[in-house]
């Protein structure tokens, strides 16, 4: 272990101790810790904001740009310095342009995503599983595809009924307040299985995910205090 | 008329980069464009947020209210980490460990958090959702998903084991690309919404 | 505080009791019986203001609400006394409103359009404690109160209880309620009352209904062990007679039965003092000893129970995880085979090109580094050596950071030399949508218009062999695939993702919108075995498999100790 | 037909619907299903105000979600329904998040609430829009710090979160506060399953501007979905039928 090493080692393995303290319940370490991370990470995220974003795409093309380039920087300075000074109380006023652009844009982008990006290509999925050139693909698995795709079916259909807003049409008491019109009450209640069954693997996902976080900090403060006292 | 400029920008920005999915290479290059325009707000937006961090602490330590001592630490970190990466630039190697020996001890160990937070929550979870069809997939789910990644399920290939392995394998895609449907349908109301100046988030 | 009165049947005006005529209009008064009204609402030279002057430093809206809830007292008994509404002033709560509240109000009366939901509120509770019973100006307020009244009331017949009408049908508490009551309800929906978390911490208004109906009881218990707030609240001593006091809570709740009132009367005489002299005592101290007593302040109960057990839990998993760690012994990893989706992606890994050009998506954060740097190593080192150019563009605030972190690791790793080929850093887009629309955008540019400023944001247009997205998070990969998808939907797109992000990516492999994806330790595991390189995984695997089993036995051992006790979930419309 | 054209037709459907029932019908009677979770919000919001306990209302770690763009301007559409005229006084309310966009759409929400009927003077020390951290762990972070310092007594979470959400969303429910998460992210919902009850899953998020603001234009919203959802459960049985005897 170099110096170099042995200088980044302790800052991690602080650090490391100080946030995992928060276990035992909230203390000072625990918030000096998350604190100066908070303030690092706010400092690194402002100079790449201005390094990568700022820099390249306003100051450069305003410095070195022709004047027609330069021309059409009017706008995104016009909305860049309206967005600034609308955070003076008595001119928030002027940040509504520059804020409709990011609606706008946001807007377009989440229909144009939202259609051609998951709804059309998953939905093809569905009625592919039906294409029955494909139940034969494979020899001996034809009763498993069919099977297959009736429960894709079955599934994405009960899980969209589940996701349905409206009330049952006539609701005598205020049970019946939270249900779905009757066909789509019963197949929601397969698309619960099916919403439990997708959000059960996702935790299991996520508590690996997770595990392999302790799993390192583990390795790492064990190693450190091994190659502190094992020699360097 | 400041309402109309709002609502008429918001409505020809999105327009036009709808249309951009439409004749693709027609307006590539003034999608190009707004995108660029659009990536700079962001920008400016973000700086404007770190804004708000910072004067939240500064309000702390003026009032001198409880822990002003960590809004303390937070500027002091916050000034190091810039002026260090303005001097520096982040390209710069010293500049890097700097930043990750900083970031990842602490962002890894908030994630190890989870990781004990999740498993003594997994003891409630019958408490409290009960006895239901969900909660009952939930829990087989996540116990089936959880053993066969350990691979200790093992089975030979082009087995019935295997065949019906996959398909339980399969099932929680069911009800993701159920999920994935709706939550689309919702983003696309949502985008209709403020198209249609229903949703105006810029102010009435 | 109730004083009796004679109602004029001609004028409504309010005479004393011993009165035979009409102060106002000389109407004879014989036969009229005598109401009961509250001393404020009886005096017209009376101060409105009721409050101590430390109430006047209650937030703005436990002020106003307390004025509403005496309005609404007072109406109530109005109502059971039959009498009419006195005349009173509208503008005299204005003496006790903030400065901003006086302008606003002074600007509403000008402009109508000016003023806003809570003004038009206030207004309505000061036209309501002025007289005025127009519904439509008070229903808000009043809806709200009677619905903490109601939760209030709840509460006090037991939580037990309450927690049983709750599961058997919630129409039932609604049936003995007055009729303006229903119809409120009706109008509003009604308010359950919330669960175990503030059940152990009771609303000031909820502690005052209480405390007006007699019940201040000792908060109850949290039931689930975890830290609960323990209320402190001093006993209320409203007066030496119980009995008095018991009377001067009950004329303030409105609903005093008339021969408990009678009692109360008999009792009074006992004292021997003036029966106004009584009720402005009782009012002064019930006033006084409201004000001063402690208020419900939540404090925090240190619930050692479930704290030692979340602390004997967490050590438990982390002491089996370390021995499995140090001990020594490396597990042996599952054999077989990966995944079809890993399986593809490792087989167009093999087969890549020599002189391919790659590009690069780097979507995590540090925090995931540990595991995604556990799965990308070894595609990165298969593909790296092959690669003639490579470009990565960072859609997380520290991925070029870590981009250059793991690229730098793992060329030293595979003996690649660092100036073999170039590593173009395309910079970091705060948004995934964002950099892909313009990726693709780049790709696809046909043509360009006139006058135009060539764009900094278009990347260099260029075949890729591939695209490699390294990310933490479902949607962080998503926005790339989607966009990628749609604008370039003949570039190769590969997954390197983390474990939680896998199983919702899986519909995207089978659209066939991914090419191939390896998703947490589990693959990595798989692809260390297959690729016969022990080691890296290998040495982690035990704990893994420790933590894993562990959290099943939670599950499990959740699931006989839900058996045992009862579920705590009563909402019905639950899933 | 291609699917691109069937997209449009999509798109373009849901905009004539939505504009119809929302600014023409002006849509009324449309009743949502009732949640007791939103009940349970607006019922804990009301408690914190008498109790003195702090509110947060959480906006999401970005405008532009990834999940889908539109979650994001969920979290802001649903941000005005949650500034009643009563916590705007109360002022003991918190609106964070970690993304600078949000936080300035959130501010510019915020002032404009109070402009309705408000001396601006009021809103210095009321209600503010606040960034705990700039990125999803450091708001994390920051966030904990807070639900620790004082009790929370309402925290609504609204918008794209991690699964890291689960770390403040416990702590602050073990404190005593009720926790209400409108969170859109698959992983932050399956985190939350295990120990919040207050949680909406899914498509299920986009119920919340109808529920807490059942204005026509919301309504028309939650019509507009269900028609198109409805509208493609049919294409769905359709397309598959249509597989089948291979016309498709």
């Amino acid at each position: 272990m170099n110096l170099n090493e042995l200088i980044w080692g302790a800052v991690g393995f602080l650090l490391t101790v100080m946030a995992l303290s928060y276990l035992i319940g909230d203390n000072f370490f625990f918030r000096l810790a998350t604190h100066l991370f908070i303030g690092l990470t706010a400092g690194y995220l402002a100079v790449i904001l201005i390094n990568q974003i700022i820099w390249p795409h306003l100051v450069v093309p305003l410095a070195t740009g022709t004047w027609t380039e330069r021309l059409w920087l009017v706008i995104p300075l016009g909305l860049v310095l309206l967005l600034i000074l609308s955070q003076i109380p008595k001119l928030s006023g002027l940040g509504k342009v520059p804020l409709a652009f990011l609606a706008g844009l946001t807007a377009a982008i989440a229909i144009g995503g939202a259609v051609f990006g998951t709804l059309i290509p998953q939905s093809r999925v569905v009625l592919d599983a039906f294409d029955p050139a494909r139940w034969y693909e494979i020899p001996g698995q034809t009763w498993l595809r069919i099977l297959d795709a009736a429960v894709m079916l079955l599934g994405t259909v009960g899980t969209l009924s589940y996701f349905h807003f409206g009330r049952k049409f006539k609701t005598g008491s205020k049970d019946e307040e939270t249900q779905r019109p009757l066909l789509l009450e019963g197949l929601s209640k397969v698309g619960q299985v099916f919403i439990g069954i997708t959000l059960g693997a996702v935790f299991a996902g996520i508590f690996s995910t997770a595990l392999v976080a302790l799993i390192d900090r583990l390795i790492f403060l064990g190693v450190f205090i091994i190659q502190l006292t094992g020699g360097m | 008329m400041k309402k109309i400029l709002g609502i008429a920008v918001a409505i020809i920005v999105g327009l036009v980069v709808l249309a951009g999915y439409f004749f693709q290479s027609q307006l590539s290059p003034i999608l190009a464009l707004v995108f660029e325009w659009g990536l700079v707000l962001i920008g400016v937006a973000g700086l404007i947020g770190i804004g708000y961090l910072l004067a939240m602490h500064m309000r702390k330590i003026v009032r001198w209210e409880k822990r002003s001592f960590f809004s303390i630490i937070v500027l002091i970190a916050f000034l190091f980490a810039m002026i260090a990466g303005i001097l520096l630039t982040p390209q710069n190697a010293l500049y890097r460990d700097l930043v990750l020996n900083v970031q990842i001890p602490v962002e890894t160990s908030l994630l190890a958090i989870l990781a004990v937070t999740l498993f003594y929550a997994s003891l409630r979870l019958i408490r409290v959702r009960g006895w239901t069809p969900m909660s009952i997939a939930f829990l087989a789910s996540a116990i089936f998903s959880l053993i066969l990644d350990l691979g200790i399920i093992q089975t030979g290939v082009g087995t019935i084991a295997s065949t019906v392995l996959a398909f339980f394998e399969r099932l929680p895609l069911v009800g993701a690309r159920g999920i994935l449907l709706g939550m689309a349908l919702g983003g696309l109301v949502v985008g209709l919404r403020v198209l249609l100046a229903i949703d105006r988030p810029y102010g009435e | 505080m109730m004083m009796l009165v004679l109602i004029c049947p001609e004028c409504n005006a309010h005479n004393p009791p011993d009165a035979e005529s009409c102060q106002d209009c000389q109407a004879s008064l014989a036969g009229v019986a005598p109401s009961e009204l509250p001393d404020s609402l009886d005096s017209e030279n009376e101060d409105f203001d009721l409050f101590e002057p430390e109430e006047k430093d209650l937030p703005d809206l436990l002020y106003f609400l307390k004025q509403d809830d005496q309005a609404e007292d007072e109406e109530s008994l109005l109502e059971e006394s039959g009498a009419s509404q006195p005349e009173e002033s509208p503008d005299q709560p204005e003496e006790h409103t903030p400065e901003w509240l006086d302008t606003v109000r002074k600007r509403a009366r000008e402009e109508e359009d000016s003023a806003g939901e809570l003004i038009r509120r206030v207004s309505a509770a000061q036209e309501t404690l002025a007289g005025d019973h127009g519904e439509s100006h008070h229903e808000d307020f009043e809806s709200w109160i009677q619905k903490l009244r109601e939760e209030a009331r709840d509460k006090a017949a037991g939580q037990d209880e309450a927690s049983e009408e709750r599961s058997s049908g919630e129409g039932e508490a609604g049936e003995s309620d007055p009729e303006w009551l229903s119809r409120v309800r009706k109008a509003h929906g009604s308010l359950e009352p919330p669960r175990e978390p503030d059940a152990a911490g009771r609303s000031l208004l909820e502690w005052l209904v209480e405390l007006e109906e007699g019940q201040e009881e000792n908060p109850p218990e949290e039931e689930d062990g975890e830290i609960a707030e323990a209320e402190v609240t001093q006993p209320i001593r409203t007066h030496g007679d119980e009995a008095a006091g018991d009377r001067t809570q009950e004329v303030r709740t409105g609903t005093t039965p008339a021969k408990e009132t009678e009692t109360a009367k008999a009792e009074l005489v006992t004292v021997g003092i003036t029966r106004d002299e009584h009720e402005q005592a009782d009012l002064l101290a019930t006033t006084i000893t409201d004000e001063r007593a402690d208020r419900p302040t939540p404090l925090e109960k240190p619930k050692t129970a479930g704290w030692l057990v979340r602390a004997i839990l967490a050590l438990l998993l982390i002491t089996g995880m370390s021995l499995a760690l140090f001990s020594g012994s490396q597990a042996r990893l599952p054999g077989g085979q990966l995944p079809p989706a890993g399986q593809a992606l490792w087989d167009w890994a093999a087969e890549l090109l020599e002189g391919a050009s790659l590009l690069l998506v780097f979507d995590y954060q540090p925090g995931y580094a540990a595991e995604l740097e556990l799965i990308a190593a070894p595609i990165l080192k298969e593909t790296l050596a092959k690669a003639s150019e490579v470009a990565f563009v960072s859609s997380s605030a520290s991925g070029t950071l870590l981009a250059e972190a793991l690229l730098t690791e793992v060329m030293e790793a595979s003996a690649v030399p660092k100036d073999s080929f170039p590593v173009e850093n395309w910079g970091y887009y705060p948004v995934g949508a964002f950099g892909a629309y313009g990726i693709a955008s780049g790709l696809n540019a046909s043509m360009q218009l006139p006058n135009l400023p060539e764009p900094t944001l278009t990347f260099p247009q260029r075949d890729y062999e591939g695209i490699l997205i390294l990310s933490d998070q479902f949607d962080g990969a998503q926005a790339w695939i989607e966009q990628l998808t749609v604008l370039s939907p003949d570039t190769p797109v590969h997954l390197l993702v983390s474990a939680q992000a896998g199983p919702m990516l899986m519909p995207y492999f089978e659209s066939g919108q991914v090419s191939g994806m390896l998703s947490g330790v589990g693959d990595a595991a798989g692809l260390e075995s297959v690729m016969d390189q022990g080691g890296v995984v290998a040495r982690r695997w035990r704990a893994y498999q420790v933590g894993t089993l562990s959290l099943v036995a939670m599950l499990v051992l959740g699931v006989m100790i839900s058996l045992i006790a009862q579920p705590q979930s009563d909402r019905r419309g639950e899933v | 037909m291609t699917w691109t054209l069937l997209g449009w037709i999509f798109i373009g459907l849901g905009a004539v619907i939505l504009l119809v029932l929302g600014w023409i019908i002006k849509l009324k009677g449309y009743p949502p299903r009732r949640m007791p979770a939103i009940q349970y919000l607006q019922g804990s919001r009301v408690a914190a105000i008498e109790r003195g306990r702090h509110q947060q209302i959480v906006l999401g770690h970005q405008l532009w979600s990834r999940v889908y763009p539109g979650l994001g301007l969920f979290a802001l559409s649903v941000l005005p329904s949650l500034l009643d005229p009563e916590n705007l006084v109360n002022g003991d309310q918190a609106v964070s998040t970690s993304d600078g966009s949000v936080v300035v759409f959130a501010q510019q929400i915020i002032q404009g609430r109070y402009q309705e009927g408000f001396s601006t003077s009021l809103h210095e020390s009321s209600v503010r829009a606040a960034l705990p951290g700039p990125t999803p762990l450091s708001f994390t972070a920051g966030l904990l710090a807070d639900v620790q310092a004082h009790p929370h007594g309402s925290l609504a979470l609204f918008g794209d979160y991690g699964p890291e959400a689960a770390l403040w969303a416990m702590s602050a429910a073990r404190r005593g506060g009720q926790v209400f998460a409108a969170a859109g992210s698959i992983a932050s919902q399956a985190v939350l399953y295990l120990e919040l009850r207050d949680l909406l899953l899914g498509e299920e998020v986009f119920m919340v501007p109808g529920l807490l603001a059942p204005t026509s234009l919301n309504l028309a919203g939650l019509l507009t979905e269900d028609i198109l959802r409805i509208g493609l459960i049919l294409l769905l049985i359709a397309g598959v039928i249509l597989t089948l005897v291979g016309v498709v």
